[in-house]
C-alpha cells in the first residue's frame, strides 16, 4: 500500500467515525467562549519566525495542556496514542470555531509540530513510538523540530549529506542541519540522514528522532535579517541515537518525507484557519491616514490592490480546502496553489507599504519598537516565497503534476548520490 | 468551475452548453451570426427557455433560479458563456431585469419583464459615458417639461442594441440620478454601430438628441436611483468577470495543449522552465479568479453585506488577471498567435475588452475604496 | 577565418578609409534638406507589419533610385557591387543625419534587405553573385525577402525541413516557409533548405538565392491578427534552383545565418535610428485628454511610465550602439539588449494607451479608420516580443553569452537530426 | 559605468575605489564605523581632498571637475560609492555646495564653502516634511521678526547630521519658497536620530522649535528659492539614482556569482531557465538604469534644458528598478540571504531607503509630469 493510499485510507476511515458535528460545535463554541481569548482581524499576519522567549513558550504549553485536558488536542488522532478519535471534520469545525480566538503559539515550530510532524509519525512510525511521543507531543510536554535542509540541501530536498552510520542496534550522526525552527526551545528534532550513498538520491535517506539534548548535538541560533533568531543551524558531531528511534523504514525516509510536505503545505488540514478579511486592509489604511495620503488616488489604488489580494487568496484558500475535501487523495500539488499565491503576494504587500508609508514607514524612533513594524514585513515579505519550498519549486510542482506538462530534465535522479555530487561542478549542459 | 455547482445547477449548465455547441460554437461567433436578426432573436428565445434571462427575477413576478441564488447561476451561466465567447446582451439584459423587477412600475414588470424573461426582447444597458473615467452616471441629462422627460446626451460601450432592444439609461437630472426605460424605435434616439476590438460582440454608441419620454418610462423614482444603479453596477462586474474567468479558462487550455504538443530543440516546449512556470503563474491566477468571482456571486446574491465590495474586487482582478492571460498566451503561441485564422486573438481582443466594460480596474479599486469610507 | 573574423576585418577596413567625416555630414545635411521630406517625432513608432500596396512599393522604389544615384545606397558597400565605397562611419553619419526625414519604406520586408540580406551576401556570396545581384538591390530594383521560418521551426532556428536535393547543377527545393514579410512583393528570396539530415542540425544546412516568380512556388498572404496582411506563407514544391545561385558554401548554411543573425539585431546599424523622446508621451498625452482624464493622477502615473520607458529605452539603443562601435567583433547579445527591452516595453506601452483610452480607444466609427490605432497597435504589441526571436531566446542569449551562466542542458545539437524528429515526441526528460 | 568614463574621470575613479576599499569597506559599513565623529572626520577629509565635494563648485569659487560636466563626474562618484554602500552625506554636502555656489551670500561662499568643500564640515538638505506625499517644501515654516527669522516644524529623512553638519533648510514663508543655511549646534533645532530600515546609514528627524537666524542664514532672495529647489532635487535625484545604479551592480554580481556557484539537482541553478532569464531581466534593467542615469546627468550637468525632466525620469525608472532587482536577488539566494551575515539584506535595505529618498518613483512621475505641462 502506498503512502497515499494509506493516508487516504486513514482519512476515509476517520471520516466514517462521524458523530453529531453540530453537536459538537456547540460544545466546541460553548467552551471556547468560557476559556479563551478572542483575536480580530487586522490585516493578514505577515509571515515572520521570531524568537520565543521562555516565558512565551511556557504559556503556549500550558494553553496547550489546556487543549489537551480539554480533549481538544489532536481531536481526530487515535485515542491509544492521547486523541480523541474523532473525525477529521470535527477537527475542522474546531478549526473554524476557534479561529476568532487566541491559540497556544509555539511560532514556526508549533505548525510543524502538529500538523507535519505529528502526522506524518502516525502515518509511517511504530506503534511504540507512538505511545512513547504522541501524548507527549498533544499535551505541549515534547515540542519537536526538524533537522531537514541543509547548507548544501535547500529546494533540493533529497540532497542530504549529513551521514548516519550503523553500529549494532545504534546509529552514529554527522553532518550539519540549517533552518531548523524553533530548535533552541524544542525538545526533540526529526532528523533526516543518508544512509546510502550509493543509490540514487531518494532511495538511501532515514528519518531519526533527536534528542535536542544529545551529546555530540550543537545548536546555534541564526540571526536574520531582521534581528530575530527563530531559526537555528546544528552541528551533528557523533550524535548517537538508539533503533528504536528510527521513524519509519531505513532507506525509505523519502516516502515520510512525502508524507511531511503533504501536511506542510495544508493537505492535512484542509481548512483555511485565517478570518475573511472583509476590512479595507486595516494596517494599510492606518498608515495612509497617518502621512495624510488617504486621499492620494495613487496610494487608494494601491490599497484596493492589496486588499483584493487578500480577499482572492482567503477564497482560493477555501477553495482548495473544499476540494482537497472532496478528493479521496490528499493533493499536495493542489496545495501548492496556496504556497505559491502567499509567495507571490506577500512580497508585494509588503513593499505597498513601505511605498505609502515612505519616511514614516522606513525610520522610526529607537525606542518605538512599533515603529519598525513595516520594516520588518518587509523584510519578511519573501519567507513565503523561500522557505518551505521557494516559489520555484512550487512551479514546478503545479507545472508537472496539476498541468501535467512534460518533466525538466533530470540529472540526478538515476544516479548513485556520490556520483551526482562528483559530477556537479562539471556540468557543461551536453547531453550525450 | 464546473466542479462548484450544485447538480441542479450542472442540469442548467449543461443544458446551456448543449444550446451554445448546436446554436453558436465558436464558428458561428467569427461569422458573427448574431448581426443577423432573425438568427439572434431565435439564439434569444432558446436562452430564454433555458431561463437565463430569469435568475434575477422574483417567482413571483415569473422568474426563478435554481439554487437560490440567482446571482450565482448566472454567474456559472456567464462562466460558460464566456468559454465561447457568446454575443448577446446577457449581463444588460440581467441588470434590467433585475432593475424592473426591483424597482419598474406596474406597466412595467407586466408588459416588458416578461419578454425579456423569454427571449422575445431583449435590453441593454446605457451606462458609460463617451469620455471621462467611466463615472457611471455621465453623459445623458434628463429634465423635465411637463409631463414628458427630455434625455440629451450620450451613451457608448452600449452592447448588442437591435431593433428589438429596450435601453435602460441612467442619466442626471436635477433631482440626482435616474433611470429611463426607452422602448425601441423611439424618435430621436440614434443608435450608432462601433468597430471594436472585440469582434465577439456588437457596441454602440447611442445619441439622444432631445428624446422625448413619457414620465411612464421612468425606473423608480426621480433622482433615487443611486442605489439601484450601485446594484446593477455590482451585478454587471460579477456577471461580465464570470464571463472573463471562462474565457480565460478555454484560452489557458488550449494554451496548456499547445505547449504539450509544440516541438523546439527536440523537446515539448512546455518542459522548458520558462513556458512551464509562466503556465503555472497563469493557472494560479485563474484558480484565483475564479475563487474571488464565485465569492462575489455568492456575497452579492445572498444579500450577505459585503456583495458591492466583492462585485468590485471581483471585476478588478479578474480585468487584470485577463488581460495578463491572454498575453501569456499569446507569448507562448508565437508567431501562429498573430494569424487571423488562430482563435487566441479572439479571445485577447474580448478579455481586453471585458476589463474596461462595466468600470475598468482602477475604477472599480476607487470604488472599492469609497464603499469602503476610505 | 571565422566569419566574425571576417567580419571585424571588414568594418575594421572600412574604418580605416576615412574622407572627411565632417565634410560628409556637410554634404549630406544639404543634400537631404534640398531633396527629402522631413518628419517629426509622434511617440515611439508602434512595430507592425502593413499591407504595402503596389503604388507605395513603387514610390519607395523611385525614393531608393534618388537616394542610389546620389551615391547615398551603400554608402559603405564596395564600388564593384555598386556601393560608394566609404567607411561604416560614413554610413553612421548619413544614418544621423536622415533620422528627420521621409526615407524608403518597403516595409519590414526593407529593412531585411538592406541589412541582414545585403551584406550576409557581401560576407558570404561568391563575386560573381554579388556582381549579378547587388547593384539591383542598392538601386531599389531588386527587393529580396528571407524564406527562413518554417511551420515547425520558430525558435529553433535551425530546425529547417525544407529539403534541397541536388540534381547535377542544380538543386530541387520541397517544403514549405512561412513569416516571410513582404514576400508579395519581393523579387527574390533567400531560402534556406535541409542538404543533409544525417549530420546535426546546424550542419546540413545551405542558402539559395530564389525568384519569387520560380514556377512551384506558391505565395500566400497571411491574414494577421490586425487584418494587414504584410508576411506570407509558401510552398515549395519542386522548385528548380541554379547551383550559380547558392549563397555562401554547401552545408555551411548555418555560418550564413549566424551573420544574418548579427545584422539583424542591429550589429550592422550600430546607431539609433529614432529620435530622443523629449516630449511626454505625446500619443497617450492626446488619447487622455480627449477623454478627459489628463488630471487623473492615476492616469498621469501611466503616462509617465511610458515616456520614462520610451527615454530609458532610447538611452539603451544608444549605450549598445556605443558598446558596438568601440568593439572589434560584432556582438549579437550586445545587440539583444535592445530587442529584449522593445520586448519587453511595447507590449505594456501598448496596453496603457488602450487602458487610459477605454471605450475610445476600444471602438470606433468604421468610417473613421484612424479611431482604430491604438486597437492595432494593441494587437501588434508582442511583434517585437515573438518576430525575429522572441524575448526568451533573447534572454537565453543574454544569461548564456553575456552573463556566463551554464547552458541549458541541449538534448539536439550533437545527434544526427533525422534522429531529433523521431525521439522528440517520446521526450521524458530522464537523462541516463 | 566604467566604459563610459573618460581617461580623466577613471583616475578620479579609480583613486575614489582605492580610497574606499582602504577606509570604508562593507565590513566597516556593518560596523556603521561612520558613526564615530573622529572616524567621519577623517573620511570627509580624505573625500574632500579627492575633489568629492568641489565637483558642483564653480572654479573661481575654488571648485573644479574633471570632465567640464560636474553632476557627470559626481553621478560616477556615487556610482562607485553606492557598490559599497557608502554612508556620508555625499548628496546632501554637494546640494548644498551647489546651492551657495549659485545663490550664496558673499559670507557663505567664503567661509561655509571651502569648509564643506575641504572635508572640514558637512552639509545635509533637511527637505521632506514628515508626512504627506513628499511635496518638498512642506514641514517648516518661517516667519520674519525684525532682523531675525524664527523656523517652526520639522523636517525628516535627513541624513548623516552630526555635530560639525550645517544643514540647509527649505521652508515655507508668506513670500513662498526660502531656504535657509543653519549652522551646528543653533539653539532650538532638535535632532533626533532615528533608527532605520538602511543601517549604512543614519537618518534623523529635525524639530524646528522657534529657532532664531539672522537674516544673513537665508540662503537666496526670501521667497524666490522655487527654481534653486527644483535643481537641487533634480542633482539629489542623479546622484541619489547613481549611487542605487551602483548598489544594483554590486549586488547583481554577488547574485551572478552565487548562481554559477550553487549546485542543486546536479546542476548550477544558473542553468535553470527559471533563474537564468530571471537574470536576464534583471540585467536589462540594470543596463536601462545606467543609461537613463548616465543620459539624466549628461543633460543636467550641460544645462540642455531637458535635465530636469531626464532627473526625475532617472529617479523614477531606478527606484523601482532598484527595489526590483534586489527582490529578485533574494529570491535567488534563497534561505542564505535571510541571514544578518550575508550581505544582500544591505543592498536590499539601502535601495529600498534610495528609493524613497529624495521623491519617490510616483512623486518623479507626477513630477515629470508637471514638468511636462500636463
Amino acid at each position: 500500500m502506498s503512502i497515499v493510499e494509506a493516508l487516504s485510507e486513514g482519512m476515509r476511515k476517520m471520516e466514517t467515525d462521524v458523530t453529531d458535528l453540530e453537536e459538537f460545535r456547540k460544545e466546541v463554541r460553548a467552551w471556547l467562549a468560557a476559556n479563551l481569548k478572542r483575536r480580530r482581524y487586522s490585516g493578514p499576519q505577515a509571515a515572520r519566525t521570531e524568537t520565543k522567549t521562555p516565558e512565551e513558550i511556557a504559556e503556549s504549553r500550558a494553553l496547550q495542556r489546556k487543549l489537551f485536558d480539554a480533549g481538544y488536542a489532536g481531536i481526530s488522532f487515535p485515542k491509544e496514542y492521547g486523541g480523541r478519535g474523532l473525525s477529521a471534520a470535527h477537527e475542522r469545525v474546531f478549526r473554524e470555531e476557534s479561529a476568532g480566538y487566541v491559540m497556544p503559539d509555539f511560532g514556526a515550530a508549533g505548525a510543524v509540530t502538529f500538523s507535519a510532524i505529528a502526522r506524518s509519525m502516525l502515518a509511517h512510525a511504530s506503534p511504540s513510538f507512538l505511545r512513547r511521543h504522541m501524548p507527549k507531543i498533544l499535551s505541549g510536554e515534547e515540542i519537536w523540530c526538524q533537522f531537514y535542509s541543509e547548507p548544501a540541501a535547500g529546494s533540493d530536498l533529497a540532497g542530504i549529506r549529513t551521514r548516519a552510520t550503523r553500529d549494532g542496534d545504534r546509529w552514529i550522526l554527522n553532518g550539519s542541519k540549517i533552518w531548523s525552527t524553533g530548535a533552541y526551545y524544542a525538545d526533540f528534532a526529526m532528523c533526516l540522514a543518508r544512509t546510502d550513498w550509493d543509490v540514487p538520491k531518494h532511495r538511501g535517506l532515514t528519518w531519526f528522532a533527536v534528542s535536542t539534548k544529545a551529546e555530540g548535538l550543537t545548536i546555534r541560533p541564526i540571526v536574520q535579517i531582521d534581528g530575530e533568531a527563530g531559526f537555528c543551524q546544528e552541528f551533528l558531531d557523533d550524535v548517537v541515537v538508539s533503533s528504536d528511534e528510527v521513524i519509519g523504514e531505513v532507506n525509505q525516509g523519502w516516502a515520510v518525507a512525502q508524507t511531511m510536505l503533504v501536511y506542510e503545505r495544508g493537505a492535512g488540514q484542509a481548512g483555511p484557519v485565517v478570518l475573511e478579511p472583509r476590512t479595507l486592509a486595516p494596517d494599510l489604511v492606518a498608515l495612509a491616514r497617518k502621512v495624510g495620503r488617504s486621499n492620494d488616488p495613487v496610494v487608494r489604488q494601491s490599497i484596493a490592490r492589496a486588499h483584493i489580494n487578500d480577499y482572492a487568496q482567503y477564497h482560493l484558500g477555501k477553495r482548495i480546502a473544499a476540494r482537497l475535501r472532496a478528493s479521496d487523495q490528499p493533493q499536495p500539488a493542489v496545495a501548492a496553489y496556496g504556497k505559491l499565491a502567499s509567495g507571490t503576494f506577500s512580497p508585494i504587500r509588503a513593499r505597498i507599504a513601505v511605498e505609502i508609508g515612505g519616511p514614516e514607514a522606513l525610520l522610526w524612533h529607537p525606542d518605538d519598537k512599533r515603529g519598525m513594524r513595516y520594516a520588518v514585513n518587509y523584510l519578511n515579505g519573501r519567507m513565503t516565497s523561500i522557505a518551505a519550498g521557494t516559489n520555484e519549486m512550487q512551479r514546478n510542482g503545479i507545472g508537472e503534476r496539476v498541468l501535467g506538462l512534460p518533466r525538466e530534465p533530470s540529472f540526478d535522479s538515476n544516479r548513485p548520490f556520490s556520483e551526482v555530487i562528483a559530477n556537479a561542478r562539471n556540468w557543461d549542459g551536453r547531453v550525450s | 468551475m464546473d466542479s462548484d455547482a450544485t447538480d441542479d445547477q450542472k442540469v442548467l449548465l449543461d443544458a446551456s452548453v448543449r444550446f451554445m455547441q448546436q446554436v453558436c460554437p465558436l464558428t458561428r461567433v467569427r461569422e458573427r451570426a448574431y448581426s443577423n436578426i432573425t438568427y439572434a432573436a431565435e439564439y434569444r428565445r432558446q436562452a430564454g427557455e433555458l431561463g437565463w434571462f430569469s435568475m434575477l427575477v422574483p417567482e413571483d413576478l415569473g422568474g426563478g433560479n435554481v439554487s437560490g441564488n440567482g446571482v450565482l447561476d448566472a454567474a456559472l451561466v456567464a462562466y460558460k458563456r464566456g468559454a465561447t465567447l457568446q454575443p448577446g446582451p446577457f449581463t444588460g439584459t440581467n441588470v434590467v431585469a433585475h432593475a424592473l423587477s426591483t424597482a419598474g412600475s406596474k406597466e412595467q414588470r407586466q408588459k416588458v419583464l416578461p419578454a425579456l424573461m423569454s427571449g422575445e426582447a431583449s435590453a441593454s444597458w446605457a451606462i458609460s459615458p463617451p469620455a471621462g473615467h467611466p463615472a457611471m452616471e455621465d453623459g445623458v441629462s434628463a429634465e423635465f417639461r411637463g409631463g414628458a422627460c427630455v434625455l440629451s446626451g450620450c451613451k457608448t460601450f452600449v452592447q448588442d442594441v437591435d431593433e428589438s432592444c429596450w435601453l435602460l439609461v441612467t442619466a442626471r437630472s436635477n433631482a440626482g440620478v435616474s433611470q429611463f426605460l426607452v422602448p425601441p424605435g423611439t424618435p430621436a434616439v440614434r443608435v450608432v454601430a462601433l468597430d471594436s476590438l472585440d469582434i465577439s460582440r456588437q457596441f454602440s454608441e447611442v445619441h439622444f438628441e432631445g428624446a422625448q419620454l413619457p414620465a411612464s418610462a421612468l425606473v423608480g423614482m426621480e433622482g433615487k436611483a443611486f442605489d439601484l444603479v450601485a446594484h446593477q453596477s455590482a451585478i454587471a462586474a460579477v456577471l461580465t468577470a464570470a464571463e472573463s474567468v471562462g474565457a480565460m479558462d478555454h484560452e489557458f487550455e488550449m494554451t496548456l495543449r499547445y505547449a504539450k504538443d509544440r516541438i523546439a530543440f527536440g523537446r515539448p516546449i512546455g518542459s522548458f522552465q520558462a513556458i512551464k512556470h509562466l503556465l503555472a503563474d497563469m493557472s494560479l491566477m485563474l484558480e484565483m479568479s475564479k475563487a474571488i468571482t464565485l465569492a462575489a456571486a455568492r456575497s452579492l446574491g445572498s444579500d450577505d453585506g459585503y456583495g458591492l465590495e466583492a462585485a468590485s474586487m471581483a471585476k478588478a482582478f479578474v480585468g487584470d488577471a485577463g488581460v495578463d492571460l491572454a498575453q501569456n498566451c499569446f507569448q507562448i503561441f508565437g508567431g501562429i498567435g498573430f494569424t487571423w485564422e488562430h482563435d487566441q486573438h479572439l479571445y485577447l481582443r474580448r478579455l481586453t475588452t471585458d476589463a474596461a466594460l462595466y468600470g475598468d480596474p482602477a475604477w472599480h479599486r476607487e470604488r472599492l475604496c469609497q464603499l469602503s469610507k476610505l
